[in-house]
C-alpha cells in the first residue's frame, strides 16, 4: 500500500521498519531525540528538522542523544559498526564534517582495505546538503564531491521520497560506510511511497524523464530542476532525457553512457561548486568512454567557485536554475 | 547622592547599561521580526545573557580579538559593532555589515576586533587563539578571546585549544557560556562534570565560575584574569552561569522547558532588572539617567529596522567577488 | 619453592612473559632488519614499553576490543594477534595479517579483538569508545580500550571521547602510554599539565597513574579498572609512565635524548629485567623455567622472519580488492 | 646566482629569505624545530623530514613547535593571519587534514566571502602529499582535489626545487589562505635555484615540454612521470607536450587550452584517486571549452579507486606509471 510520503517522513518510517527489524540498529545524533536531562517533554526535538521524532517512544534507548562532539560519536558509530551494531549516526549538517572527517575517510574508509579485507564496518552517516535556506556559508553546502573522491565510502543523495525509503534501507543492510545526503529543501516533497519495506540497488541510475535530444545528468534537488528545465524546453521541441544518479558512488555509466548514446549531448548539473565536482567528474568520464558519441560539447551548469552568500538574491542566483540548465541544453543543440 | 560603591565609574555604568540594554531591544525587536517572517536564516538570540558579553567586554578595547558563536549578536554589541550594519546584515542587504554575505551567524567587524560569529561550535577557541599569538608576538598587548557555549564545551576544537593555550602561555581568555541548554539537550546530559573550572584544571588552566546573569561579578572576575593575561601571566577559563530568555533559535517551540520555567527567569533572574536594581538602589545611577538610554536605544533600533528593510540588496555582481584578495 | 606472593598463577605468569618477551624480541629483530633495508616505511618499536601492554592485556580476553596507535607491535602481541602473521604484513607479504595492505602502522585482527594499529593520533578513542558502546548493547560483557600517547592525549578526538565515556558510562578504559616524548620533543613542552588524572577529572572520569615499567603495578592498577568497567561502573583513565627503548621511528638519530640517557634506561629501566628480578627473587619461577620460554620465542621470531622473507608478495589483481564488501 | 638545490633545501631557503624580509612571518609545526623541553639537541629534528633545520638557530621564537592539536594550532595560524601575522603552519601529512580541516575549509578559506570582504587570511599551510615511500593508506594519499574543490582557497603543487622557491615565496606573500603541497617522493630533486628571492605568479601553468602531437596535463610528481612517457612516445615518433599546472587553484586553463589546441589530444594525469580528481576536473573543463579542438577521446590516467596499499609491489602499481601515461597517449594518438 503505497500512500503520499515526504522524504522526512520516508526517511522516519525507513528509520523505524529497520531498527524494529535488526536490533542491532541503532540511530544517534544531536538532538534527534532531544529534551534529555531537560524538565519539559522527552523527544522534545526528533533532530533539528523533526526527522527522527517518534522514534525514541518505539525504540527507547537505542534512539541515543549525543554531547556535541561530532569526533566522537561519529567515530562510535563506527567503532561500533565493527563490532557487530549496525550504527546510524546523523551529522546535522555536512558543513559540520570538517570536525569529524578523519574518522570517515582516513578510518571507517579504509579499514576494509587497510586490513585486507578482514573487517567491514556497516555504518551509515545520515547528513543534511544543499542551498536555498538562507542558512548562508556554513549551513548549506553539499560536499557530495569531497565523499564521492573518497575510496571505500558509498555515497547516496536521493531526489524523492520513495527513493528516499528504499536507499536508506539498502544503506543500513549494507556492508559497507554509506554518506546518505539529504538535502534540507526536499524534505517536505511528497510522493507515492510503499508501506512494506523494500531497498533500491546502489548503482543504478533512475532516467526520471526519457528523451531523445539531450541527457541531463544530475541528482539530489537539482533532478527537480532539471526537470523544470526540460518542460521549458519541450515547449521549444527540444526533448530531454534526465538522469537522477541516486548513488553517486558507486556510479552507473552504464546507464548514463546508453543515454549520451541516444541523445549526443551531454548537460551535467551538480548543485556542488565546480572545480572537481560531480558535474566534472561525470562529464570527464563521457568524454573519455563515449566521446564518439557526443555531437557537441558537454556542458556544466554548477555552482559558482564561491561559498554560499547570506542574502536570498545572491543564494538564488548561486543555486543553478532551470535558465541557466536551458541555455546549456540549447548550446549543446544550436552547436551540433 | 551617595558614594560610588561599584568599581566602574558612573560614565563607565551608564556604558556597561547601554551595551546591556542595546544587545536587548536588539534581540527583542529581532523576535517580533523574525516571527513577521520578514527575517531569513538561522537566528539565535542572546536575550537574558547581556550581562556576560558586557561584563567582559568593558575590559576590552579594539586591540582585543573575541571569536564568537552561532549565538553573537550580544558580543558583537558589547564588542562595538555598528548595531545598524547588523541589522541590515541580518536582513541580507548590501550595506549589511557584511554587505550580505554572512548573515547573522556570521557577522564580523575586525577593525572592532570582533573576528566573527561562527557556525561551526568550538571553531573560534583556536581563532583566537590565533589572535593572541599575534598579540604576543607584535606585542601590543592585546588579548584573544573565545566564546564557547556550555554545549560546543565538548568540541575537540575547544578543548585543544586549551592546550595550546596553556603550552604557548598565550594572552587567552576562554570564556563558557552556560546557559544550561544545547539545543533542546540539558547541560547536564552532554557534560559529565559539574565546573568548568575543573576541565580547565586538567590542561593546567585557572578556571573561575561566576553567576553570568549578575554584571559585577562578571565583571570583577573578567577584570582580574584579562589583566593578569594581557601581563603575561598566562591564559584562564570563565564560566558564566546564565540563562536563555528565547529558544535555541527562531522557531524553536520549546517543549523541552519546564513549566513556567521561562516566566520564572523572566521575572526573577533578568540580569538587566539586577543591574538596574543595584545601580539605582545604590543611588549611583537614577531611573531618569537609565531612561535617557533606554530612549536613544528605542530610537537606534526603530531606526535600524526602518534602515534595513529600506536599503538595497546585494547585486548579482556581488555574488562571485570576494572569494580571494587577489584572483 | 616458596609460596606465590603475585596476584597470577605461576602459569598466568609464564604467560606474561611470554607476551613481554615476545614483544621485546619481535622488536630487536625488526630493529635489525630495518637497519638491513629489508623492511619499508614507517616501523615505531614499542621495546621497552612491554610491561603496559602485557599488564593491561593480562585480564582482556576476545570480547575485548583494544584500539592501539602508530606504536602497535606490542598491543597486537600482547592482545594475541600471530606473530608470523605480523611480521609478514611487516615485509608486505600476501599472507600477512592484512594481506600486505596495511603494514606496521595499521596490523589489526578483529577476530582478536585488535582494531587496528592507526596512523592518526587520537583516532583509536572514538573507535574503541564504538567497541565499548556495541558492548553495553550487545551486554556481552566485554570492553573498548583505546592506547593514547602522552603527546596524542591533545588531539581533539581522544579528548572529547573521555567525555562521551563519561556521559554515556561505558565501559571503556583510556590508557595513557606516556614515554616522555612525541617525536622529540619532551611531553613537558606539549603537555601543560602534571597529571593524566587531573585532565580525567576534569571530564568526570577516574584515573590512576602507575609505573609502567612494573609490570605489577600495571596489571594491578588496570584490573581493578576494567573489573569495574566489565561491571557497569563505567569508564577510567589508566596513565602509565613508561620508557621508549629506540627512536621516535626506526631511522631516528635521536639527538634529543641527554647524554647516556639509553643506556642508563636499559641498565636501569628495563620492565623485563625488572619482572625477571621479582619473579625470581620472590622463587616462583625460575630462570630456567623463564629460558625454556626465551627459546621458544627465540625460535618463533627466527621463522617468522624467514618464513616472511620467502612468503609470496601480493599481485597485481590484489590492488584493486577488498575496497568494499559489495561492489 | 644559481646554484643546484633539492626542494628541501628551496622549501628551506624560501623561509629562510622570507622570515629576514618581514617580521610578521612566523613558522609552525609538529617537530619543526625539535628537541623542545629534552635534554639533549635543540633544533634536532627540523621537521620529521629535516626541511626546516637551521632556521632555529637564525630566527628563535618565530620557529614555533606545536603540541600535537592540529585542530589548535592550525586553527591559531589562521586566526593570526587575520591578526597580522603572515603564519607559515605545516601539517606534516596532508593525510592528517581530517582533524583539522574545519579550520581550512569553512573558517580561512570563507572568512573574506562571509565578511563581504572585510577580512584577509594571509596563511600558508605547508603539507607532505603523495605515494612511493611505503608509508601506506594514511601517509600516502594526495587529496589535492578535496582542496581544489573549495572556494577560497589557493591550492600550490610544485614539481622541481626552482618552482618552490618562488611559489612558496609568493604563497607567504600573497594574502590568500594557500594551501602548499610538497610531494615527498621529490624532496631530494635537485635544479639550479637563484640564490635571490624571487616569486612564481600563482595561476601560470609551465610548459616543460613542448610538443605537438598531445598534451599532457599534470602537476607535482606526475610531471616526471609524463616527461619518463613522453621520452619513450619520442622514439614511436609521438611529440608529446606536458603542461605542469604548478597551481590547481587558480587554474590556467588558457595555456592548457591553447596546447590542446595545438595538439588535438589530452591526457590529464593526476596522483590522486580518479573520482571528482583534478584530472577530471582538466579534461571535463577542456571537453566544455574547446570540444571542437580534439581530434580523439580525452584520456584520464589516475591511481585507482582505492586507498594506497603498503606492499611495495602494490604501491608501484597504485601510482601513475610512464607506461600507463604511454599507453593513453597511444590510444588518443591511434583512434584519431
Ligand atoms: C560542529 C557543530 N556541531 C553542531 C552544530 C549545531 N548546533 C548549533 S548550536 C548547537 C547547540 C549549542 O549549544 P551551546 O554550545 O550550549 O550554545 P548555546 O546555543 O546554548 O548558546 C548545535 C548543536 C554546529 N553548529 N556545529
Ligand atoms: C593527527 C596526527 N598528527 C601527527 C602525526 C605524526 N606523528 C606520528 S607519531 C607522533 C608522535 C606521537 O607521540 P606520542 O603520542 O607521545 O606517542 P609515542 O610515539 O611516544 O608512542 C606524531 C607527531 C600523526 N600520525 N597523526
Ligand atoms: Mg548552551
Ligand atoms: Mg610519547
Amino acid at each position: 500500500m503505497a500512500r503520499r510520503l515526504s522524504i522526512k517522513a520516508a526517511i522516519n518510517e525507513a528509520l523505524d521498519q529497520e531498527m524494529a527489524r535488526d536490533p542491532t540498529v541503532i540511530v544517534m545524533g544531536e538532538d534527534i531525540v532531544g529534551g534529555a536531562g531537560a524538565p519539559g517533554e522527552d523527544d522534545a526535538w526528533g533532530g533539528a528538522q523533526g526527522v527522527t521524532k517518534g522514534l525514541f517512544a518505539k525504540h527507547g534507548d537505542r534512539m541515543m542523544d549525543t554531547p556535541l562532539s561530532e569526533s566522537a560519536y561519529v567515530g562510535a558509530a563506527i567503532g561500533a559498526a565493527t563490532c557487530g551494531l549496525r550504527p546510524v549516526a546523523e551529522l546535522m549538517f555536512v558543513d559540520f564534517v570538517g570536525v569529524c572527517f578523519d574518522q570517515i575517510f582516513n578510518q571507517a574508509a579504509k579499514f576494509r582495505y587497510m586490513f585486507g579485507g578482514k573487517a567491514q564496518t556497516p555504518v551509515v552517516i545520515r547528513t543534511m546538503v544543499g542551498a536555498g535556506t538562507r542558512a548562508a556559508a556554513q549551513h548549506s553546502q553539499m560536499l557530495t564531491p569531497i565523499f564521492t573522491h573518497i575510496p571505500g565510502l558509498k555515497v547516496v543523495c536521493p531526489s524523492n521520497a520513495y527513493d528516499t525509503k528504499g536507499l536508506l534501507i539498502q544503506s543500513i543492510r549494507d556492508n559497507d560506510p554509506v554518506i546518505f545526503f539529504e538535502h534540507k529543501a526536499l524534505y517536505g516533497l511528497e510522493v507515492d511511497v510503499p508501506e512494506e519495506s523494500y531497498t533500491i540497488p546502489f548503482g543504478e541510475a533512475n532516467i526520471v524523464r526519457e528523451g531523445t535530444d539531450a541527457t541531463i545528468v544530475t541528482y539530489g534537488m537539482m533532478v527537480h530542476v532539471a526537470i523544470e528545465a526540460a518542460e521549458m524546453l519541450a515547449k521549444d521541441g527540444i526533448d530531454c532525457e534526465i538522469v537522477d544518479l541516486r548513488t553517486l558512488s558507486p556510479l552507473d555509466m552504464d546507464t548514463i553512457v546508453e543515454s549520451v548514446e541516444t541523445t549526443g549531448r551531454l548537460i551535467c548539473v551538480d548543485e556542488a561548486n565546480p572545480r572537481c565536482s560531480i558535474a566534472s567528474d561525470i562529464c570527464a568520464s563521457v568524454c573519455q568512454e563515449a566521446f564518439g558519441a557526443l555531437k557537441a560539447a558537454p556542458q556544466m551548469v554548477t555552482a559558482p567557485h564561491t561559498p554560499v552568500p547570506f542574502s536570498g538574491i545572491l543564494e538564488d542566483l548561486y543555486i543553478p536554475s532551470a535558465e541557466r540548465i536551458a541555455e546549456a541544453v540549447r548550446k549543446t543543440v544550436k552547436s551540433s | 547622592m551617595s558614594d560610588n560603591p561599584f568599581p566602574l565609574s558612573k560614565a563607565d555604568l551608564l556604558e556597561a547599561y547601554r551595551k546591556m540594554k542595546t544587545i536587548r531591544e536588539f534581540e527583542e525587536r529581532i523576535h517580533i521580526e523574525f516571527s513577521r517572517g520578514d527575517i531569513p536564516g538561522f537566528v539565535h538570540l542572546y536575550a537574558g545573557e547581556e550581562a556576560a558579553a558586557a561584563g567582559i567586554m568593558m575590559h576590552l578595547d579594539d586591540r582585543d580579538r573575541i571569536a564568537s558563536t552561532h549565538r553573537g549578536h550580544g558580543h558583537c554589541i558589547a564588542k562595538g559593532v555598528d548595531v545598524k550594519d547588523m541589522m541590515a546584515e541580518i536582513y541580507g542587504k548590501a550595506n549589511g555589515a557584511c554587505r550580505g554575505k554572512g548573515g547573522s551567524m556570521h557577522i564580523a567587524d575586525l577593525s572592532k576586533g570582533m573576528m566573527g560569529a561562527n557556525g561551526i561550535l568550538g571553531a573560534g577557541s583556536p581563532l583566537a587563539c590565533g589572535a593572541a599569538l599575534a598579540a604576543q608576538k607584535l606585542g601590543h598587548g592585546g588579548i584573544g578571546l573565545s566564546f564557547t557555549g556550555d554545549g560546543a564545551s565538548n568540541q575537540g576544537t575547544f578543548l585543544e585549544s586549551l592546550n595550546l593555550a596553556a603550552v604557548w602561555n598565550l594572552p587567552m581568555i576562554f570564556v563558557i557560556e552556560n546557559n544550561g541548554y544545547a539545543e533542546s539537550t540539558a547541560r547536564e546530559w552532554g557534560v559529565a562534570v559539574d565546573s568548568y573550572v575543573d576541565r580547565a584544571a586538567g590542561f593546567g588552566l585557572p578556571g573561575i565560575t561566576v553567576d553570568g546573569t549578575d554584571f559585577f561579578a562578571v565583571y570583577e572576575a573578567a577584570g582580574e584574569i584579562i589583566k593578569r593575561a594581557r601581563e603575561g601571566g598566562g591564559p584562564a577559563l570563565l564560566e558564566c552561569k546564565m540563562i536563555r530568555f528565547y529558544g535555541h533559535f527562531e522557531g524553536d517551540a520549546q517543549t523541552y522547558r519546564g513549566k513556567g520555567e521561562t516566566e520564572n527567569n523572566r521575572a526573577n533572574h533578568d540580569c538587566l532588572k539586577h543591574f538596574c536594581a543595584r545601580v539605582t538602589e545604590a543611588g549611583v545611577l537614577t531611573g531618569a539617567e537609565l531612561k535617557v538610554v533606554d530612549d536613544k536605544i528605542a530610537t537606534l533600533i526603530d531606526e535600524a529596522v526602518t534602515e534595513a528593510i529600506a536599503a538595497p540588496l546585494p547585486t548579482a555582481a556581488d555574488l562571485t567577488t570576494d572569494v580571494y584578495v587577489s584572483y
